[in-house]
């Protein structure tokens, strides 16, 4: 399943809410969702352990409109929206933690 | 592949309509089918044709609209949230059309997938 | 993932609180129009949207109508699929007995598994 | 005391505007007066004359009207923000009018308090 | 000074927000803000450790419209819209941590 | 709380990111037109408001306008009371060297002094 989450981790608990529930699959953040993938900020560790059980990708476009390009997670594969749209092609179903 | 989308949110405010437009854009380029997109809740506002953004900001309506006619893109607007929010066909902007609940739900069975985007 | 005949599973994931936004019941509307194309419909409550499902909702006070009975009504038109996170109560300081109507109590791990079979997942 | 009162959100999608009309109701009931009314961001959603809802639901805009006529309020839907939502004259609801961004600043020189309702 | 929460507590963090930085006066939950002030919700701590800095009351017509005028912390005061605008009158400002 | 001559303390709080959504841009509109009125101006950066301050910001991926630019600009226009909250910028893995502007950076309780001090206060 393709897990899509577009709010920041402190704002909001739609990651936290979907780290809690999600059993696998792929996790995509878009829009101010990237923050959470982003070096020092404290989701860092969320998103470290949800790498364990989940492929944690990230829209880079997203990701470079908040300045944020050059602190990306290692391990976060970044994509744009032809890559969103392959993700959500290939995982048998999706749904947006909004 | 058969793309399903709905938007919840309205132009501007959030960027829900911007992700889901550079979406279907880049689905379209891929070969895909988007099937309907669908405006819900405040999604609606997305279909006013009296929008007139700066003229160094994205025109959203205009966009929709575009890509309704040159992709032919079936864009519904839900008839009961237009209606709570001012929208009517006296100010729908081209390429849209306004219609019932059960065109989303029939976008759902009927596409590969359904993807939300929202607040 | 099933698509038995053409049926397919809707979820309705309920994250919201009532009337503080407008999404709890314009996502009641959507399911309501669901009913009548005989799908596999079910309705999951998580995070605030257990307090949708609060009984003694009384709307006067803030001049809006009060749409919770509709829920009740749900069993109507065959919608008897309404799962709760459990988590989600507790935190809450919910139970059942809070709720207005009978509904599948779930753990988170249930809930993700749940979510995973579903074809459609409708979120507001 | 002169209030002002600020709306960020449209009507219905969240409840700020309902908030800050049973505000404004109370403090016209106790005696105050309402300065001015800001509509921006979604905000200026709430002055639509197009919108419908239904029947056994309460009618957000014509609310907003009804106290602009009857208690003299200045309902004021910035321009700049109408433009980007396609609110203009020609669906603008009675009572509403559209100004510019100094008139929010303004009220906040001139009333005692500024209330901000938001999302 | 009047700090007004209208988001729940676990779905955002203003309430987080507001109590971390506000420093004095009276804090007023609307909305969905008033989740937080009821029995057996998890920031039922954070409201009674905030009710020794700040006054904390509630906008009852909303807390009656979710179902929960039962159940509402002890001296948490419950107020109408009259009691909101004398609030906003009786504090010297007010700030919407919207 | 100072009404010296006519001039009222007129404070914006930002506490939300750029782009996801517009309270960013329509708030920073505000503070322009404000500049006009010959106010004591001050803008606050809290939670992910601080994001705002980003350098490097670059939207062409997502088509839309890079508003980032007009922080620079507000020197011109004769406001230069920016705070940052201190906290904010650490729990984001931010310093004053990510930021566009120079700023005044505060601990909460700083922060929450200065709010109290204001006339105005307008959040979006």
């Amino acid at each position: 399943m393709l897990h899509i989450i577009n709010k920041a981790p402190q704002e909001r608990n739609s990651l936290d809410s979907c780290l809690r529930v999600a059993r696998t699959g792929t996790i995509l953040l878009i829009e101010d969702g990237v923050y959470a993938a982003t070096r020092g900020n404290a989701a860092e560790g969320k998103i470290k352990d949800a790498m364990t059980r989940f492929k944690v990708c990230v829209l880079g476009p997203d990701l470079d409109a908040r300045g944020m390009g050059d602190r990306l997670i290692e391990g976060v594969q970044s994509v744009g929206y032809d890559g969103f749209v392959d993700l959500v092609a290939s995982e048998p179903n999706c749904q947006s933690w909004v | 592949m058969k793309f399903g989308i709905l938007i919840n949110e309205g132009p501007y405010q959030h960027q829900a309509s911007d992700s889901a437009y550079l979406f279907c854009k880049a689905a379209l380029e891929k070969g895909h089918e988007i099937s309907r997109v669908f405006f819900y809740n405040d999604g609606v506002n997305n279909s006013t044709k009296l929008t007139e953004p700066p003229q160094d900001d994205r025109n959203i309506v205009q966009r929709w609209s575009k890509m309704g006619e040159e992709h032919g893109v079936d864009l519904v607007v839900c008839v009961a949230a237009a209606l709570r929010r001012g929208i009517r066909d006296e100010n729908l902007a081209p390429g849209f059309r306004i219609s019932g609940l059960g065109q989303l739900v029939e976008v759902g069975i009927q596409a590969d997938r359904l993807v939300v985007f929202g607040d | 993932m099933s698509e038995e005949g053409g049926i397919k599973k809707f979820m309705f994931v309920n994250r919201k609180a009532p009337y503080g936004t407008v999404y709890a019941l314009e996502s009641l509307e959507v399911v309501l129009i669901t009913a009548a194309f005989d799908q596999d419909v079910s309705l999951a409550f998580l995070d605030d949207g257990v307090y949708q499902l609060k009984k003694g909702q009384q709307t006067k006070g803030i001049e809006t109508k009060n749409f919770s009975p509709t829920f009740r009504a749900l069993d109507g038109y065959d919608i008897e699929k309404l799962y709760v996170e459990r988590e989600a109560m507790e935190e809450r300081g919910l139970t059942e007995a809070d709720l207005l109507v009978d509904v599948i109590v779930l753990s988170r791990v249930e809930m993700g598994e749940l979510m995973e079979q579903q074809d459609v997942v409708l979120s507001c």
